[in-house]
């Protein structure tokens, strides 16, 4: 099956010269679409340049994340695209890559230190923004909101509530009633809306820090047969896009993983070649509002 | 004295009055119809996995892999709907997934002889990368709006999944406390070896228990997966030990033989409680989970009594 | 008119040979009992005999037609019944659930739900045969040794039993209940029931039994007819060697005074007045329940002692735990050997070593030259039938696993040794030995608390017994009235 | 023979063993001196944590909460530094912390009589609630460069924390395997009432091993918050499972009494070696857990022997 034919290719080069490049993608997590679709993105890219890609998946743990650097830098890749769990977790293995003189690019998320050859991203605090800005725009200036929070700790939680937070103020009609966290997670976002709704029955907004959350934050209300309630998400994922265009959800802050992606496997391969590449490459944030033609992943 | 105290499970069941009665006087919400229909449908889906988890730890066995298959059978029965496959026999499918995940629990740990937790870290593990296998990591969603019945409709004001909750508890109530099946899982609990000499097929109610769980975790997968209108790569994460947390803090013993399905239900009460008042009350997030941690410290030292272990 | 016969049954549990080619003829009707010493392989013949264990060959014949017995339920489809040797209840069940399990077939209603209401009414009168007044709710936790036995008594005659099996069901009864229990074994035989009756206990065998058949180191040996067999006969068959002088007691030399209660109240005992002198062997007797491990609890520090008085060399003194005592100089060898004497998951060795670690440290180490040498000698001195003494105490004899509880506490030469039921289980050459320690130990000027249920016994080994009644002592029989009638009217609750 | 093969470990040796040797011969790069020292360093915390859970599961307990301890002392000791308190003091501070984190554990379980897993659930939620609330849920990083040595520096090619794992494992093997308080606990484990009867003071060493698998907990979060240069208020979730694993995989028996040392070696070296070579194969990510559910069940397969339960 698969696993054998990995193992074959993997055994078959030794080192990095020869045709074929090997370069080491450290994904923080595949248990979320938008992960996925980045992990889609390296992929496809390094077939079509003909690039062989070691994919490890640091499951959200820094320190996982950490030994599968240590374990692509031993197997002596080419150059690391690093999508790190924890932007000061991962300084470590961006320095340890220093070391042995691999060069790093950072997707989607970068690190406090340590030297990175590229980052490339869209802005988490900037999303938080956009989304206030927003629900703003849907209430109108006035009304209750309420935020789903995610895994508490997280860097993304911290970056997007900071934007969302800051922006939100700027409209002093608009109350936060409650801030609660869900982890990302959609049933739990379901359970813990259907207690706010409980709590807060006349709520006009909801912003979800993912659209996991939206869109289980979506079925709560759907559920409690409300409707006029605003809900703006982050990240843009397929099915929230939908909920967008049916009008179900306000609007989406769309990111665009795969194309960040396809990016890293493009900068790493001018890194490679001696080429410079720019400090950061910006992936645009993408603001999904009903009757766009946007597509997510 | 002590005996008392356990049969009416005194101990869990003051902490939960005690948490209920709090909430109710500092949450005007809290007491509230809408509020504890709520609580009642948020818990179902833990009661459900709690049931099957209590038939296996009466056993002294433990069955860690039911978040696992809880979203094994959810993706299949939904991919199946997506591609058209009619909902019963979905549902169906989904059962005997859930029923083959026990089975194979079952016949590591009867058969093999292989210690409990080991087999079902393994499996819960195999049957998560099966699940990621099977979705490729992604959500599957547009599930037919039929299915959305199980977990959203109501009969007289009451959520189908809490009626289909209590429905099985009776059931397994009667099982359990009963029948003569039931009498024998307490045996296999209480001394394996006295009930093999006694006759009875130990292996083959070790086995029973384990398909117990799976299809119980099969048929909370289902409610999810109905409520949600989609099922997740992810979901069920973590939920193993929700469920044991209720059985173990209804009282029954992770040594086995002991305890019973009302202390269960009364575990599952008070964590759904806690769950639903954090949220009400809206406590900060980062103090959330200590005080998750304190009420069930609390709530175990009110139950105090000799060792439950 | 049945015969059940077991013919060249040979059995091995890995290198070791339990059993060599031994027969084994059971009619209706009649009592046989299996004499052998502890590790002859008596229980292992009869757990081939009911399907636990299958042999390696040899074959089991009914009516001298061949029958194959396999699985447990083959036995029991036979009519075959046994009652273990090891307690076999479910502690975490009532009485009448104990009864339900393995006997479900007369209690099933419906669809698998059980009938119980005939379920507590038939246990109630199987418990009244036996004569225990216990609810049959009762929780079997909350039932002492001796109760315990009495519903494993119960139950396995409660079905329609064709043979029964009793492996060692005295062990843990006093004289009342035994009594009682040799009734239904008679009403059982007039009914045509076929028994065989596994005891260490002699005089119960020409009480009961019609023929004895011998096995010793897993060989048959020989069948007598009971009527006139010479017990010194039977012994050297089963021994392989004499053993005199049933009860081998010394004159005492009562010196300082070690131990005194003066009533001494707990919450299941209560006004108890005692004293023991070093140098002297006192009995603690009484009926089954009538509270005398609760004494030797109290004393040991195991329970609280809510009232009255203890001394210890003269010192009112009251240990707050075993670990208390025993550093004072107590030991207490408990009567319950799985639950409260061995660790079934240690060797020999560990066992052994347990209470007296601190004697053999180097630094905060095991001394583990001297440990071994210590539990070599011990298996030696009590002469233990393991292969050495890494053997894991679990698959022990019955016997041997009692002889490792009391060599662990002989090892920790203690000024006052309290013992509890030390020969339950322990065959009639090994009861010698420990009889020979008792004594050696009272020479040097130890002082022997000794609780037993078995009255010849405690009768010829104490110098005098205190005799309790329903929780507290009614009285000492000692000198004159050291004798069976003086014993049993203070343990019914007369006076003398 | 039974006896021989759990003395020498052979069943999980095996496992192990099997393995490697297969790993061996499909990457080239598995079995070469940098990534062999790798797997040693990745698999340092699981062993430290794993040694403590040995202490704790051999007296037929469970702690659950060794990672929100190792992420509660690591986020104290690394805001202190951050604090400017010397580095001894705060790496002092944190070895205290976990400490009382076991106390508390040992307070509940030895005292209160109350079951370990339950306990041990809530003080996991408590601590990682405390951590959550110290944090604000905020990485603590800019820790002083110093500190950086513990989970970095290598002496004579081999990295520090490794040596710290082999210290600690070495004097453990000492006290459970040749000390008399290491007896004391196996008998605890063995028959708690037995060994209280025999005079073991059973509730001084229920608290004892809480205590070990605190500190070593504390240890264990100090080297990886030194790997890191961070301090995550989420670091070690999950890790208790992982340890557990460990435990059992080495043939300790969750029902007490049972078990070593090096047993608990090879199971942490079993995991450690599947996800290195998970990584270095590069199998696919949506196989890797079906792949190491696997490994998982046949490495128990092959240590089948009766009930370890
Ligand atoms: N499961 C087992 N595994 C290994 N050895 C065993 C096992 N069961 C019994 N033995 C050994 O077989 C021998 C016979 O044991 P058995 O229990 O049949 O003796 P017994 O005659 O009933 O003795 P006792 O009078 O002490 O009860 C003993 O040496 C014992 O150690
Ligand atoms: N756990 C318990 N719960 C309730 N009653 C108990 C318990 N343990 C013992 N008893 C009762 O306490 C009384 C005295 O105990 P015990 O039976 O141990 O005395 P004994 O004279 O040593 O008799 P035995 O022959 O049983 O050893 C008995 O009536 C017994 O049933
Ligand atoms: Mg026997
Ligand atoms: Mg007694």
């Amino acid at each position: 099956g698969t696993t054998g034919s990995n193992g074959n290719a993997a055994g078959n080069s030794t080192g990095s010269t020869g045709s074929g490049k090997t370069i080491g993608f450290a994904v923080s997590t595949l248990n979320n679409p938008f992960f996925v679709a980045m992990q889609e993105g390296v992929k496809e890219e390094a077939q079509s340049k003909g690039v062989k890609v070691v994919i490890m998946n640091g499951n959200n743990d820094p320190s996982t994340q950490l030994n599968q650097v240590q374990d692509l830098i031993q197997q002596k890749v080419s150059a690391i695209l690093l999508n790190p769990t924890d932007s000061e977790g991962l300084a470590q293995a961006v320095k340890m890559a220093n070391a042995a003189n691999i060069p790093v690019i950072t997707l989607d998320r970068s690190v406090s230190s340590g030297q990175v050859s590229t980052f490339i991203a869209s802005d988490s605090v900037e999303a938080g923004k956009m989304a206030a800005d927003e629900l703003i725009k849907a209430l109108g200036g006035k009304g209750k909101v309420v935020e789903l929070q995610g895994v508490i700790g997280a860097s993304s939680e911290r970056d997007r509530e900071k934007g969302f937070d800051d922006e939100i103020k700027t409209a002093p009609g608009i109350q936060v009633v409650a801030r609660q966290s869900a982890d990302f997670d959609r049933s739990k976002a379901l359970n813990v809306m259907q207690n706010l709704l409980q709590a807060h029955p006349d709520i006009q907004g909801v912003f979800a820090q993912n659209d996991e959350m939206a869109l289980g934050a979506l079925k709560a209300i759907q559920q409690a047969n409300k409707s006029g309630i605003k809900i703006v998400g982050i990240d843009g994922e397929a099915e929230a896009i939908n909920d967008v265009n049916q009008g179900l959800m306000y609007a989406d802050i769309a990111q665009q993983p795969k194309e960040e992606g396809v990016l890293g496997v493009d900068k790493a391969l001018s890194i490679i070649d001696g080429q410079s590449v720019p400090a950061t490459v910006p992936s645009p944030l993408q603001l999904v509002e009903k009757g766009s033609s946007f597509k997510g992943f | 004295m002590a005996n008392v105290l356990r049969r009416y499970h005194l101990g869990p069941l003051i902490g939960f009055l005690l948490l209920f009665i709090i909430l109710s006087i500092v949450s005007p919400q809290f007491l509230t119809f809408g509020n504890l229909r709520n609580v009642a449908l948020q818990m179902s889906v833990n009661t459900l996995l709690a049931v099957g988890m209590t038939f296996v730890i009466l056993t002294s066995g433990i069955d860690l892999s039911v978040g696992s298959t809880l979203a094994l059978s959810s993706a299949i029965a939904a991919g199946l709907m997506v591609g058209h496959t009619p909902i019963w026999l979905a549902v169906v499918i989904a059962l005997v997934v859930g029923l083959l995940a026990g089975l194979l629990n079952g016949i590591f740990i009867a058969y093999a002889r292989l210690a409990p937790f080991i087999v079902t870290l393994g499996t819960m593990t195999l049957f998560r990368g099966m699940t990621e296998i099977y979705t490729q990591g992604t959500p599957i969603f547009n599930i037919p709006t039929g299915f959305s019945w199980l977990g959203t409709a109501q009969l007289a004001g009451i959520p189908v999944p809490v009626i289909l909750t209590v429905l099985i508890l009776v059931a397994a109530w009667i099982i359990l406390h009963r029948s003569i099946p039931g009498r024998r899982i307490y045996a296999v609990g209480g001394n394996e070896q006295v009930a093999y000499l006694a006759g009875v097929r130990v292996k083959k109610y070790l086995l029973l228990v384990y398909m117990v769980s799976g299809v119980l975790a099969a048929v909370a997968g289902l409610v999810l997966t109905s409520r949600l209108g989609s099922a997740e790569p992810t979901a069920g994460t973590g939920y193993e030990l929700d469920a044991i947390t209720a059985v173990v803090l209804g009282g029954t013993s992770l040594f086995g033989g002991e305890g019973t399905l009302v202390g269960t239900l009364i575990g599952a009460a008070i964590l759904g409680v806690i769950d639903n008042g954090l949220n009400i009350l809206n406590v900060n997030s980062f103090w959330q989970d200590a005080v998750r941690g304190a009420i069930i410290l609390l709530a175990i030292l009110l139950d105090r009594k000799k060792v439950t272990r | 008119m049945s015969v059940l016969e077991m013919k060249g049954i040979t059995k091995s549990f890995g290198s070791v040979k339990v059993l060599e080619s031994v027969d084994l003829r059971l009619e209706s009707g009649e009592v046989l009992a299996l004499l052998g010493e502890n590790g002859a392989g008596k229980s292992t013949l009869m757990k081939i005999l009911t399907g636990v264990y299958s042999a390696d060959a040899g074959e089991i014949r009914l009516d001298g037609q061949p029958v194959s017995i396999h699985q447990i339920q083959d036995s029991r489809a036979l009519g075959i019944e046994i009652m273990h040797q090891e307690l076999s209840l479910f502690q975490n069940l009532s009485i009448a659930e104990n009864f339900l399990i393995g006997h479900e077939a007369a209690y099933r209603t419906g669809p698998g739900l059980i009938d119980y209401r005939k379920l507590h009414r038939d246990v109630a009168k199987a418990l009244l045969r036996v004569g225990l007044q216990r609810p049959t709710s009762t929780p079997v936790s909350a039932l002492g040794v001796g109760e315990q036995q009495l519903v494993e008594i119960a139950r396995a005659i409660q079905s329609k039993v064709r043979f029964l099996i009793m492996d060692e069901p005295t062990a843990a009864l006093t004289e009342v209940e035994t009594a009682r229990l040799f009734d239904l074994i008679r009403q059982l035989r007039a009914d045509g029931v076929g028994i065989i009756y596994i005891s260490h206990r002699m005089e119960e065998l020409y009480q009961i039994a019609d023929k004895v058949e011998i096995l010793r180191d897993g060989k048959f040996i020989g069948t007598r007819s009971m009527a006139g067999a010479d017990e010194r006969e039977l012994i050297r068959m089963m021994v392989g060697r004499d053993v005199d002088e049933r009860y081998p007691r010394r004159d005492p030399v009562p010196g300082e005074m070690l131990l005194e209660l003066k009533g001494l109240t707990t919450h299941r005992v209560r006004n108890i007045h005692l004293n023991v002198r070093a140098g002297e062997v006192v009995g603690l007797g009484g009926l089954m329940g009538s509270g005398r491990t609760e004494v030797a609890r109290a004393i040991a520090g195991v329970d609280r002692i809510r009232g009255g008085e203890m001394r210890f060399r003269g010192q009112p003194r009251m240990f707050r735990s075993p670990g208390e005592a025993s550093a004072a100089g107590v030991a207490f060898v408990t009567e319950d050997r799985k639950r409260e004497g061995l660790i079934l998951s240690f060797s020999v060795r560990e066992n052994l070593a347990l209470p007296t670690l601190d004697q053999r440290k180097r630094g905060g180490l095991v001394h583990r030259a001297r440990e071994r040498a210590f539990a070599n000698d011990m298996v030696h001195r009590l002469r233990i039938k393991v292969a050495n003494a890494e053997q894991a105490v679990g698959s022990l004899s019955g016997g041997n696993q009692q002889k490792v509880v009391l060599g662990k506490w002989l090892a920790h030469n203690p000024d006052l040794l309290i013992l509890d039921e030390p020969t339950r289980g322990v065959d009639v050459g090994a009861k010698q030995e420990i009889y020979q320690l008792i004594n050696e130990m009272k020479a040097e000027g130890k002082g022997i608390l000794m609780i037993s249920s078995d009255l010849p016994e405690l009768l010829g080994m104490c110098d005098r017994v205190y005799v309790m009644y329903q929780g507290t002592t009614q009285g000492e029989v000692k000198g004159e009235s050291l004798n069976e009638e003086d014993f049993m009217t203070l343990a019914t609750g007369g006076e003398l």
